[in-house]
């Protein structure tokens, strides 16, 4: 099954590769409708700038170049996986992007397991125990936390956590300056993951609860329910064996389609949090004009995007045999 | 029965479905008549095509080969736009009336749409013509204003029935009228298409998988498996003999309400589940389950055949006899 | 088999639904009944005629914030299943009393292998081992007809004909070999070469585990050929209940009667060149809580007098051994004969 | 006696005189202070550049050859003694002895021969202004630096800091390319603080230079730069404690004026005497309403800038009378004798009648409509053009506001001067030479090269003056130079000059010291301490 399953991952991934480079040569030119370029930003920024030095920054660049050549420049370096270079940075964007990618990745994969953890025991829980004040409470929350702003709940923690009861810090990935070892680093990168984590998580958590709640509802007027409970079996089991798994799976769904729309809450949780990661990146990025780094970003993104859609669809078939057993085929 | 041309002459129709599982052989080169006024009961289980073939004869689905002759002209791979003019003449009733009507509309406007689509009569007359059909479904006028939610499961079929007979149709698919319906309910349904058959005299394709129904309604029964008609007749002398070991199968699993010591002593019941349309078996598709398969079952796939009194047989234990 | 020992008695059951303004309404009333072991009682009547809401109560599986038990007397064996708590109605569901369902498409956890569905019902009542548990779920399988049990065991619902999962519900229900099943229009959604293999498939069970079946249908042919005795329910109340031998020669309730007659019945019609009517039953089942005085099948009854509409008919025992709930089925079995 | 040398010996008194100390209080050892700016720099060296947090992390890694005290008066740094010609076109630095390289390499001539000639003139986007009229460096021995001049070019001696011309090690970079050398990103210089990691998007720790040429100084161990992108979270941070500092603009005003009442937290006035902030209105005058002088004198007019500075900036700032910052007054360069005063009480009378006199009488209560750019510095200037639409509308002007993302903003207005009126703020730096020059004098008009002369005003009498101050020697004929200036660009109100900002920074009371240079927290940072 193992086998099958890795096979199926690559399948889906090589479907992938035509999307991504679409996205790629879309993304190229869209980004350079833009107005502006790097070289103005940075003549802007210094204040004070000569012709000469404008030049110098556009041939330095490559910006000198008609736009085609540029595009098939960097069509070239990509088939090598050579994502160019940040002259604003100063660096190789892979290695910008790679310095970056952890710090994101522990954020959205925090948010993530707490979002659908949370959601999925919150939402089965308004479902079982329908038209309780219990289920009212989380419903309403459901409610109000789903029109919250992003920047604005992670502004209230901030207050609230690390302003008023001073438990975690206000921003940052780590303590800056402390020599720890690695597991009090790691410790301390959790005690400043705590919040911006949460943030992210608030908004997809309520739509998992109000997901899973509408799942359970009706999983538990299903019939099989029913069967379950002609058998004899109690509330608990009942929820548990047979109500959960097959509720769970249209939140498994939306979890994967919403992957890259959590890669956009990122950008904001990760500025407000100060969170040295990919969204803080590109929308440097972007407001500085320094258009190849927004592109890598944009093509890690896509590729991120197509294997977390496999990833979750081979979830899918540990959770549903009728996906697995027939090879993704069904009917 | 009388000697006429028939309105229909289904001609080696192939319908076939691609699906992810494969290609699903819903309709198998099937010949098929059906004349002016008469019922055409078509009667097998799930997944035996007959849904399929009474949709494609009046081409709400594509036919994959094969003629479909419409007073001699074949219809079967006609245009959009050449296929308008027949179409108010082959009409369906579904089996759900509630999702075939919509919701949004009232009964007057899902009436009206027929005769408006195929531009017939002026407002005043298309709204006199409602009333007619109304009246003649046995619904009083007030109905015409209400919206199908507001109906009850018999009521919707009845307007779903004036529908399709708005246009007095040759021909009108019943595709299983009355299966969603309560005892009581069903015999009003039957008995309003039976008179209004009566009273038109369109020719009824009746699709059931209920014998009994379809052996109240039917003048002749054409019995689907797998795709193919394994015996057609007209119903008296199917039910005095039926002659395809399916066939006799299906009547003997007919539950007939009457005192047990009334009834048939002899009862088949088959064994075994329905094989997929996907890979039907080779030979005799019903073979497997037949209890008299012979070795030359799986090799030949028997052929429909005469046998006398107007009915045909495909099935070696017969044909070869 | 007549002469037994009733297992089931059912006395004065009403049970109770909760409608809009927080008021309560019966959807089953007054029903009696009792049911012997190797016998099958068939419940028939239409759509909202509460049958199927009896074979709830009994189970006690409705609902408990908008329905309610509120009266009677369920014995099942030594006790009154009416006034077990939760908790011990929970151990008497599904061991001494079973239930199949009309949907075997959706009866079944999609997700979970069929053998350990059953084996659930085995280790929540008789606490023996897994392995245990999974042998005899095996042999339940062989004993429902499934080819290739030990396989089929570890296949998911999908994998199986509606057919074979029809078997399969039956085998969870009889799991822990009850002392009654109950079969809510067990074959309605199966195909009719299936349909009678399934009927048999319970009937001879019935007799190998020495069970009572209630078979709950609509199909008056079933009843015919598959029970021993049959009530017809109309709006939450019996109206008839008759040997199925005396029934089908002549039933007394006049509702028993439009529901027989309005059953197209082929072989009567044969030569005929084109049928006769059916007969009708104008008018539907009313809204259970919009009951009027009186018999509730009047308004669409054709034999309707005044008394009819006055008081609700009592439970007459004729002759024939039939009870009968109408004040007028006295004179129509006179009529008859 | 030359005035240029009577300026500079004045400040060679100082040579040799250790740092006496700004506070009575007792230095401490150790510590670490964390300070936040943004946007986080691109690069760290800022001989290649002059983007202020460039320059706000790099001057505590390199030095200059001098520094400065609060009335902008030179003082020693890596240049022990300096000293001018007669003829003003040779300026001869006498190095300090003993000073090494972060990596231990000994520091000489060379390297400010390199630093300034090879690296700051030509990458350095002020580096031209700065060093002016320098054509060769010659190096006699390893401590003396000469400078050969053109002609005489008083700003020179006011150019030397470790902000505006940094000195680097030659043998890093020589024969590299100097953008690209990995040492622009971890930088090796002379100054306090040495350089440890640059966790990007995060922060840049720096370290204790043990080996500093300022015996036992800096006092602190650790200064961290820590970048965050969301205003509110760095107001956050200074509040729970985390930042110690916020430099200007990390921090709204509004935000500014509610830390300050908290307890352990102040604003730090002073320390960008030398950096002379302006904030001003660019209006286009190649174009209608504003190619009339009348229409600019008249808005110049109709607006309160004491309103704005109050409501827009929460009072941080003053009025501004003319180009010249007031913060320069020790040099003298700044006046507001015979300068047009457009705060008079009948401001608003004057306004209408010169907009009547200009062609546009008032009809309907509506005179004309332009369109307001406002600089996309963020949500300050967006307010900023509210207030103005308000204040314009009151005689009959109609502005409508456009806010753009900042690349837009600048490629619309600054390259393809495709504008009315736009606002923006300038760094007057400690002569106005070397920073008020480039927006009213003609030459300045290009468009491949923004934040010039983007309102194209051109006018022959001012670029002649501001020629003249470039080349003149005598400090006090320069003054009135700019004196002239002053009073012929406020009567012609090309740009209008609202605010000289003042650069405040906000910090924790446990910070000590802070600001001790006229470049504030763009200084060394080498008297700051902490007490805990």
């Amino acid at each position: 099954m193992l086998f099958t399953n890795a096979k199926y991952v690559l399948n889906r991934i090589l479907h992938g590769i035509p999307i991504i480079l679409a996205i790629v040569v879309v993304n190229f030119f869209l980004i350079r409708l833009a107005p502006g370029d790097a070289a103005q930003v940075l003549a802007g920024e210094s204040g004070a700038a000569t012709a000469e030095y404008m030049d110098q920054i556009r041939k330095q660049f490559g910006l000198d170049q008609p736009l085609w050549i540029q595009f098939l420049n960097y069509m070239k370096n990509l088939l090598v996986f050579d994502l160019g270079y940040s002259f604003r940075h100063g660096r190789t964007i892979a290695s910008l992007i790679i310095e970056r990618l952890g710090a994101t990745a522990i954020l959205m994969g925090a948010s993530m397991v707490l979002s659908i953890g949370l959601g999925v025991i919150l939402g089965a829980i308004a479902a079982v125990r329908d038209r309780t004040f219990l289920s009212h409470v989380i419903v309403i929350l459901a409610i109000v936390t789903y029109a919250t702003p992003l920047f604005w709940v992670g502004l209230m923690l901030i207050i609230v956590f690390a302003l008023n009861l001073g438990w975690f810090p206000t921003s940052g990935y780590e303590t800056i300056g402390a020599t720890l070892t690695s597991f009090d680093h790691m410790l301390d990168v959790l005690h400043h993951l705590v919040l911006p984590a949460i943030s992210l998580s608030f908004f997809y958590m309520a739509l998992y609860t109000r997901l899973m709640r509408a799942s359970m509802l009706e999983t538990l007027g299903q019939d099989y329910i029913k069967t379950a409970r002609a058998k004899g079996l109690s509330g608990s089991r009942i929820v548990m064996a047979h109500a959960l798994r097959n509720a769970i799976i249209p939140v498994l769904t939306m979890a994967g389609v919403q992957v890259s729309a959590m890669l956009g809450g990122s950008v904001i949780i990760e500025s407000v949090f100060g969170w040295p990661g990919l969204g803080l990146l590109a929308y440097e990025a972007l407001f500085s004009r320094d258009l190849n780094l927004l592109l890598g970003i944009f093509f890690l993104s896509s590729i991120l995007v197509v294997v977390t859609n496999a990833v979750v669809d081979v979830i899918y078939t540990l959770v549903d045999p009728r996906i697995r057993l027939n090879g993704g085929r069904h009917e | 029965m009388t000697v006429t041309e028939p309105i229909l002459q289904i001609r080696d129709l192939v319908k076939y479905h691609d699906t992810k599982g494969g290609r699903v052989h819903a309709v198998d080169h099937i010949d098929l008549d059906l004349f002016p006024g008469e019922t055409l009961g078509l009667v097998g289980e799930s997944g035996c095509g007959k849904s399929t073939l009474g949709r494609t004869i009046i081409r709400l689905h594509e036919p994959t080969s094969g003629q479909i002759l419409y007073r001699g002209q074949d219809i079967a791979h006609l245009s959009r736009n050449d296929l308008r003019p027949v179409r108010r003449d082959l009409q369906i009733v579904f089996q759900d009336p509630f999702a075939s009507l919509n919701p949004r509309r009232t009964v007057r406007q899902i009436l009206s749409e027929p005769f408006s689509v195929h531009g017939v009569g002026t407002k005043a007359e298309r709204s006199e013509q409602v009333n007619d059909l109304i009246a003649q479904v046995g619904l009083h006028p007030s109905f015409a204003e209400r919206f199908p939610h507001e109906l009850s499961g018999g009521q919707r079929q009845r307007i779903a029935i004036a529908r399709a007979i708005a246009l007095e149709p040759s021909t009108v698919v019943c595709d299983e009228p009355v299966s969603a319906l309560d005892v009581s309910v069903q015999a009003q349904i039957i008995n309003l298409l039976g008179q209004l058959q009566a009273d038109m005299g369109a020719a009824y394709v009746f699709i059931s998988h209920d014998l009994s129904v379809i052996g109240y309604l039917a003048d002749r029964i054409a019995v689907m498996y797998l795709g193919e008609i394994v015996e057609i007749a007209p119903k008296w002398a199917l039910w005095r003999r039926p002659l395809h070991p399916y066939t006799q199968a299906l009547f003997s699993a007919i539950a007939i309400p009457e005192p047990p010591s009334k009834a048939r002593k002899h009862r088949i019941i088959i064994q075994g589940d329905i094989p997929s349309p996907i890979d039907p078996p080779s030979g005799c598709r019903f073979r497997t389950r037949c209890p008299h398969a012979m070795p030359i079952c799986s090799e030949k796939s028997p052929k429909l055949t005469e046998v006398g009194d107007g009915a045909k047989v495909a099935c070696h234990l017969v044909n070869d006899a | 088999m007549k002469s037994a020992v009733p297992i089931l008695q059912v006395e004065g059951l009403r049970t109770e639904f909760r409608n809009k303004r927080n008021g309560w309404f019966p959807v089953v009333d007054k029903v009696n009944f009792h049911l012997s072991a190797g016998e099958t009682l068939a419940i028939v009547g239409e759509s909202g005629c509460g049958k199927s809401m009896l074979a709830h109560s009994l189970m006690q599986l409705l609902p408990s914030r908008i329905s309610r038990l509120a009266g009677g007397i369920i014995r099942l064996g030594d006790h009154d299943l009416a006034k077990l708590s939760d908790t011990e109605m929970r151990q008497v569901r599904g061991k001494e009393i079973s239930m199949v369902f009309q949907e075997p498409m959706t009866s079944l956890n999609p997700l979970m292998k069929v053998g350990r569905q059953i084996e659930e019902s085995i280790l929540e009542h008789d606490h023996c081992s897994a392995k245990e548990a999974r042998k005899r779920s095996i042999e339940l399988l062989d004993m429902v007809g499934i080819p290739e049990p030990m396989a089929r065991a570890d296949q998911y619902p999908f994998q199986l004909s509606g057919g074979m999962r029809q078997r399969i519900v039956i085998a969870i229900a009889l799991a822990c070999r009850p002392k009654v099943l109950i079969a809510d229009e067990p074959t309605t959604a199966l195909d009719v070469t299936i349909q009678a293999q399934v009927l048999e498939l319970i009937d001879r069970l019935k007799s190998e585990i020495d069970m009572g079946v209630i078979l709950i249908t609509h199909d008056l042919g079933v009843v015919a050929e598959w029970a021993q005795r049959v009530m017809v329910m109309y709006a939450g109340r019996k109206v008839e209940e008759a040997e199925v031998e005396t029934f089908f020669s002549g039933p007394s309730h006049p509702y028993s009667q439009a529901l027989l007659s309005s059953v197209p019945r082929p072989d009567a019609l044969i030569g005929e060149a084109k049928m006769s009517q059916l007969t009708e039953i104008p008018g539907t089942v009313p809204p259970m809580d919009q009951l009027g005085p009186g018999c509730a099948f009047a308004h669409r009854c054709s034999r309707r007098t005044e008394g009819c509409l006055a008081v609700i008919p009592p439970l007459l025992t004729l002759p024939s051994g039939t009870s009968v709930a109408c004040i007028h089925a006295e004179e129509f079995a006179h009529d008859r004969h | 006696m030359n005035p240029i040398r009577q300026l500079l010996c004045a400040s060679t008194l100082a040579l040799g005189v250790a740092f006496t100390g700004w506070s009575a209080q007792a230095q401490q050892q150790g510590g670490t202070v964390v300070i936040t700016t943004t946007p986080e720099p691109s690069l760290i060296t800022n001989a290649l550049s002059s983007a202020p947090t460039t320059a706000e992390v790099a001057t505590k890694i390199f030095d200059g050859l001098l520094e400065y005290d609060m009335d902008l008066n030179p003082k020693p740094s890596l240049a022990e003694s300096w000293e001018v010609s007669e003829d003003g076109k040779t300026v001869t630095f006498k190095l300090r002895p003993g000073v090494k390289w972060h990596d231990g390499v000994s520091f000489t001539s060379a390297d400010v021969q390199f630093s300034l000639m090879e690296v700051v003139k030509s990458y350095h986007p002020r580096g031209k202004g700065n060093l002016g009229p320098v054509n060769s460096i010659s190096t006699p021995d390893d401590l003396t630096v000469v400078m050969h001049l053109d002609h005489p070019y008083v700003p020179l001696i006011r150019g030397m800091s470790s902000l505006e011309t940094p000195i680097i090690p030659k043998h890093i970079y020589e024969g590299t390319d100097f953008r690209n050398n990995p040492a622009v990103n971890a930088p090796i210089g002379t100054g306090p603080y040495r350089f440890v990691e640059w966790e990007k998007g995060s922060h840049i720790t720096l370290e204790r230079n043990p080996d500093y040429w300022r015996d036992g100084q800096p006092y602190l161990d650790q200064l961290i730069f820590r970048f965050i992108a969301d205003a509110a979270t760095r107001a956050a941070g200074i509040e729970s404690g985390e930042i110690d500092v916020a430099t200007f603009g990390t921090i709204n005003p509004v935000e500014m004026r509610r830390l300050e009442k908290v307890d352990g937290i102040s604003i730090a006035f002073g320390g960008y005497e030398a950096i002379a902030p302006v904030m001003l209105l660019e209006l286009n005058t190649a174009r209608p309403p504003f190619d009339k002088k009348e229409v600019r004198q008249a808005v110049a007019y109709a607006l309160d800038r004491q309103r704005i500075i109050d409501t827009v900036w929460y009072g941080f700032g003053k009025p501004a009378v003319g180009p010249i910052s007031s913060f320069v007054k020790g040099a003298g360069a700044w006046t507001d004798e015979g300068v047009r005063d457009f705060t008079v009480p009948d401001r608003l009378e004057i306004a209408g009648k010169l907009l009547d006199e200009a062609g546009y009488p008032m009809k309907d209560g509506k005179r004309f409509t332009f369109i307001h750019d406002a600089a996309a510095f963020g949500e300050d200037w967006r307010r900023m053009g509210e207030v103005i639409k308000q204040q314009l509308g009151k005689i009959g002007i109609e502005v409508e506001l456009r806010n753009r993302d900042y690349p837009t903003f600048v490629r619309a207005v600054h390259n393809e001067y495709d504008f009315d009126m736009t606002s923006s703020w300038y760094i007057g730096m400690a002569d106005p030479t070397l920073g008020v020059q480039r927006n009213t004098w003609s030459k300045m008009i290009n468009k491949d090269v923004p934040f010039g002369n983007s309102s194209q005003y051109s006018n022959p009498e001012v670029d002649a003056l501001w020629e003249a101050a470039q080349t003149e020697a005598d400090p006090a004929k320069r003054n009135d130079y700019f004196h002239q200036l002053q009073r012929i660009l406020v009567e012609d109100s090309p740009l209008i000059w609202i605010m000289d900002m003042d650069l405040v920074a906000v910090q924790r009371d446990r910070v000590k010291d802070l600001i001790t240079s006229p470049f504030g927290v763009r200084g060394g940072l080498y008297d700051v301490w902490v007490q805990d």
